[in-house]
């Protein structure tokens, strides 16, 4: 018999005897731990979680409805915002399926451009976990450290689209146009400005310092080990069945990656791993996360070599009108499957936009894994699933 | 009124020391935490390096109003701070800066200090009972469950140190590590205990005051993302401002008494009888520091541990080594 | 069932040679036992009898394991918000319930379609089989007003206990688009055409 | 059950050289509002109006997602340049209030503007401690326009 059992056994005795009625304790919607405003409605045996609800909504700002009052080109703006840290990533199967629909395709040269910031914003998006995980933890440098370097890549963000969040930056067809300096400059779409493979390539040798430093300062230290191997061990089929993706998915030890299986971007043109591991808990999430960024390093280095040169923008008519059709479209958000089924019935607007967030999926599964699980655990749990409000409700 | 006088002046001493000792500390932690995470820190307050900070801070506290929760017991709420500050300070009262200047000299010093220190933690279960918060409960049980398992390794860390040097008075242990051990080419050599067998001890000391004090790696019983900061959590103003040099002070006492039981306290080898009057509470200091530092850094660079974690810890490892540690000191004290 | 004919709304029956995604899609079609399929823009769509819905779903899950996504529209003549039906006339007003499963070692994916009617639209839950159904249950439930029988945790996920409709549907006003007035309304000149034409050209 | 920490805590005090090094050095900050970052010349600050270009079309107050672009204007008709021409109309802009509280910062606006009225402007510099002083009336994002840099140079 294992400690762990006999200790288990120990307090089922002592539970028993002394009658503790259980606790319910409030977790939320203002917690350090929640990451915005999650509730989590806790009963609480002691220091173990016996049952937990989670209540979300507290964020919800009805985007399948403001969507149907929105023509396309301004989805994308509200778009951006749904998962916040990964903005661009939001934007691509969108722009996708309306590409589907009108039957259009980017030219090669924007299709690239769209690879090179969809990854930016993973590397970006992993980062901002990178930092706050091991913050949750109780380990406040690792953040300091970490925001440091993606300040790096979000000034590469910026100084290709203008914005550090919410880029803005797919149009259908293409991408931006440029805006300012006359009529005639603003029908050209905005191009890599000057300097900007130079500042990637050095921001990229950057990010593979970072991570060896993660390694260091984080993977290495016993005390983080101690608190996420073996917590929170999600299988296989649970994160199937829970429509986990992305990370959460892959620590399961299932491949799962659009990027590789979807066909869209010219990701089949790269040479790149999809990193998963077997154990399913919290140290394999971090770790598929980490070597993410490693893998994300690798498709941007290989993306500004091949990057070729051409317009940017297909011929579109200036007011979208998108025929009737239903698509779904799915990209490899940096949390995992991100879609959006867009059902036009010929108009400006969608007549509905149905919006697969990953995070609430990725969500969804807390009161299960949570579970019999200790109240420290559940912060090591939840910070593991890399969830951002904004994308659960959406 | 002669004894008055003295206590008076004692006290006052006692307490200017103490509270700039801690608020230093505080100002340490700020600026070195800043810097090891790539910051700048406090700034602009006092005009250089923001070394006002900490009395800023504490200006800050006072001004700000005494909240107590509805619900709260407001009796314990209360006086919870004030018994941790107490017993932060009352370590102070026995710790020698130099053989003749302390401010009680005890026989049973580290008996004192030992049965003092462990008060603090009635308080910090006062705060968390009282504030009517489940996650000050939680934090303040916490507290108690963690203090429990880690007096016992340092009381038995300490009693090692007391075996070696026969003695439980805090001037008596410091004068036997200044005592001569061998002499080479006619140098008298005289080691602290770190050096002549407490290696493993200190360690022992070091983890179980740092679980004491509650810091990082040990600080689940505040715990930040989990219990946002445990029975501090309903606390503000002048009574948080208790538990926060409290808190500093304790840390700077627990190195003090480190820095005695294993570095030889105000001791420095090498030096007439008669200059070590001056430098002995400069060479404390220093040891103090040091420890301090030490501490801090910890706290910069670790994530935290879980409870259970911590208590196996204690329970498995901790108390059957500090043991073994006082067979292995017991035998060689015979022997020897 | 399993061999009936697409007669169906939906079934635009391959005229020419099926391509890839089409034979897929009447593989699953066939195998299922499901009234019709239908393919366009690479997406599938499989139409379910609503009562063998729990079924279909749970057995399509053997094959296409990874849960994606449940929602449902609201084909309504009736809209508030945005643009109606293109041809209102000939539109049978309907709840569609989507379910899409997807494998997740290859790019095939399922969007599991049953049809409900507007009065009183009640489904079988799939929570019994799929715990990661119930919050999307929840969502179709508070937004649309469908009831999943068996789900024993039916309570808004998303709006407050006392908010009374179901946003999503056409026929709900949106309140931050009611109050306002647009201010795009004001009228000094109509649009500047030169410049489409330029763009044409 | 928890993992039994290993001895040696080798890990553990790598990451204190870490810490200990990051002390020492120079930490990367920038003393805000002593210096300021220049920011990208794409960064989208503050919209800046040209009022002389405006014909209050009401292009972007139509396309604007959040409807916080307001235009109110009138015609005015112009003496003929020559004696017997053709009596001209003009557009004049009476008001032009972009609400920075309800903008999204999407650009749409900038992007729709036919005859290039309106420009991005890096500065950011113009929070309000009240919320309704985040009204700019055509006046105050005129006063931008100054401000509005040239476009990058493109990678070649």
């Amino acid at each position: 018999m294992t400690s762990r059992e006999l200790m288990h056994r120990s307090e089922v005795a002592v539970s028993v005897e002394l009658e503790t009625p259980n606790m319910t304790l409030n977790i939320g919607p203002q917690h350090p731990s929640t990451h915005g405003v999650l509730r989590l409605i806790a009963t609480v045996d002691g220091e173990r979680i016996t049952s937990l609800e989670p209540v979300i909504g507290y964020m919800h700002r009805g985007y399948e409805k403001l969507a149907e009052v929105r023509t396309y080109a301004q989805i994308t703006t509200l778009v951006n915002r749904i998962d916040w840290v990964s903005g661009f990533a939001n934007e691509v199967p969108f722009i996708l399926g309306v590409e589907r629909l009108m039957k259009v395709e980017a030219p090669e040269r924007a299709q690239w451009i769209r690879l090179i910031l969809s990854e930016l914003f993973r590397i970006s998006s992993h980062l901002v976990f990178m930092s706050s995980y091991p913050l949750e933890l109780g380990a406040t440098t690792p953040l300091m450290y970490v925001l440091r370097e993606r300040e790096y890549i979000l000034e590469l963000i910026e100084g290709l689209t203008g914005g550090r969040f919410h880029p803005n930056f797919n149009r259908v067809g293409g991408i931006k146009p440029n805006y300012g300096g006359g009529s005639q400059s603003k029908k050209q779409s905005m191009d890599l400005p000057a300097g900007f493979f130079k500042s990637t390539i050095e921001a990229m040798d950057r990010m593979n310092k970072i991570c060896d430093d993660i390694d260091i300062l984080v993977t290495g230290n016993e005390l983080f080990k101690a608190r996420t191997v073996d917590i929170g061990v999600i299988p296989a089929e649970k994160a199937l069945e829970f429509g986990l993706s992305g990370p959460n998915l892959r620590a399961s030890g299932i491949a799962y990656d659009l990027r590789k299986i979807e066909n869209y971007l010219p990701y089949d043109q790269l040479d790149f791993n999809v990193i998963s591991r077997p154990g399913g808990d919290c140290f394999d999430r971090y770790m598929v996360r980490l070597e993410e960024i490693r893998e994300s390093v690798k498709i941007v280095r290989q993306a500004i070599d091949i990057i070729p040169s051409g317009p940017l923008q297909a011929k579109v008519p200036r007011i979208l009108k998108v025929p009737r059709g239903q698509v779904y479209s799915r990209a490899e958000n940096p949390k995992g499957e991100f879609g959006y089924y867009i059902v036009s019935e010929g108009g400006k607007m969608p007549y509905r936009l149905k919006i697969r967030s990953t995070s609430f999926s990725n969500l969804s599964i807390l009161s299960w894994v949570l579970k019999d699980q200790l109240i420290p655990d559940l912060v090591a749990i939840m910070g593991s699933l890399d969830f951002v409000l904004g994308d659960v409700d959406r | 009124m002669n004894f008055l006088l003295f206590l008076g002046v004692k006290v006052a001493l006692l307490l200017a020391i103490v509270l700039t000792a801690a608020l230093v500390t505080i100002y340490v932690e700020l600026k070195a935490g800043s810097h090891m995470q790539t910051r700048i820190g406090p700034y602009y307050a006092g005009g250089k390096w923001g070394w006002a900070q900490p009395l800023a801070d504490g200006a800050k506290f006072l001004q700000k109003e005494d909240l107590a929760p509805a619900k709260a017991d407001r009796t314990v709420f209360g006086f919870a701070p004030y018994v941790v500050m107490m017993s932060s300070l009352a370590i102070f009262a026995v710790i020698p800066l130099h053989g003749s200047f302390v401010a009680t000299r005890l026989d049973l010093g580290v008996f004192f200090i030992l049965a003092i220190s462990s008060l603090s933690v009635l308080g910090v279960l006062m705060a968390g009972w009282s504030s009517a918060n489940k996650y000050s409960l939680i934090g303040g049980l916490r507290a108690a469950a963690q203090l429990i398992a880690y007096e016992l390794p340092l009381v038995l860390a300490v009693v090692a140190v007391v075996i070696q040097a026969g003695t439980m008075s805090l001037v008596g242990i410091v004068e036997a590590q200044q005592a001569t051990l061998f002499t080479i080419n006619g140098i008298a050599i005289s080691l602290p205990y770190i050096l002549t067998g407490q290696v493993v001890g200190f360690i022992i000391f070091m983890v179980a005051s740092i679980a004491e004090l509650s810091r990082i790696p040990f600080d689940m019983p505040i715990a930040e993302s989990e219990l946002t900061m445990g029975y501090l959590t309903e606390y503000s103003g002048i009574r948080f401002s208790m538990f926060f040099l409290g808190e500093y002070a304790s840390m700077v006492g627990l190195s003090a008494i480190a820095a005695t039981l294993y570095l030889g306290g105000y001791g420095v080898p090498f030096l007439p009888q008669s200059m070590e009057a001056f430098a002995g509470p400069a060479v404390l200091l220093l040891k103090v520091s040091a420890l301090v530092f030490f501490i801090i850094w910890i706290r910069w660079t670790w994530p935290r541990l879980r409870e259970d974690q911590l208590q196996s810890m204690a329970w498995r490892w901790l108390i059957p080594i500090s043991l073994l540690n006082i067979a292995v000191i017991g035998v060689f004290k015979v022997v020897l | 069932m399993s061999d009936q004919p697409d007669t169906d709304q939906a079934a635009e029956s391959p005229t020419s040679e099926p391509t890839p995604l089409e034979v897929f899609a009447a593989d699953v079609t066939e195998r299922l036992g499901c009234l019709s399929y239908d393919v366009e823009f690479d997406t599938v769509r499989v139409f379910v009898d609503k009562d063998k819905w729990v079924d279909t779903i749970n057995e399509a899950r053997t094959e296409l394991p990874f849960f994606s996504w449940l929602s449902a529209i609201d084909w309504s003549k009736d809209y508030e918000v945005g643009e109606g039906v293109a041809d209102p006339d000939s539109l049978e007003e309907r709840f569609e319930v989507i379910c899409r499963l997807s494998s997740v070692t290859n790019g095939d994916g399922v969007n599991f379609v049953t049809v409900l009617p507007r009065e009183n639209p009640t489904i079988g839950s799939l929570t019994e089989s799929i715990g990661g159904a119930e919050w999307h249950e929840r969502e179709a439930h508070e937004m649309f007003g469908i009831m999943f029988e068996g789900h024993n945790n039916l309570i808004p996920l998303y709006l407050p206990d006392d908010f009374i409709g179901n946003p999503l549907l056409k026929s709900f006003p949106l309140i931050a688009r009611e109050v306002k007035p647009w201010p795009g309304e004001v009228d000094v000149e109509g649009l500047p055409e030169t410049d489409d034409e330029e763009d044409e050209s | 059950m928890s993992k039994r920490i290993a001895f040696p805590f080798l890990g553990l005090f790598r990451g204190m050289g870490m810490t200990i090094r990051a002390m020492v050095t120079k930490a990367p900050v920038t003393m805000y509002p002593d210096e300021k970052e220049i920011p990208v010349p794409r960064a989208r600050g503050v919209i800046s109006l040209d009022e002389d270009a405006c014909t209050v079309c009401m292009l972007c107050a139509r396309e604007c997602p959040d409807w916080c672009i307001y235009i109110e204007g009138h015609k005015e008709e112009k003496e003929p340049a020559k004696p017997g021409g053709r009596i001209k109309t003009k557009n004049l802009l009476d008001r032009f209030d972009i609400d920075y509280s309800l903008c999204m910062y999407c650009g749409i606006c900038v992007e729709v503007c036919p005859f290039d009225a309106l420009f991005w402007s890096p500065e950011y510099e113009y929070s309000e401690p009240q919320i309704s002083d985040l009204l700019h009336n055509k006046d105050k994002l005129g006063e931008w326009l100054v401000t509005v840099p040239e476009p990058p140079a493109l990678e070649a």
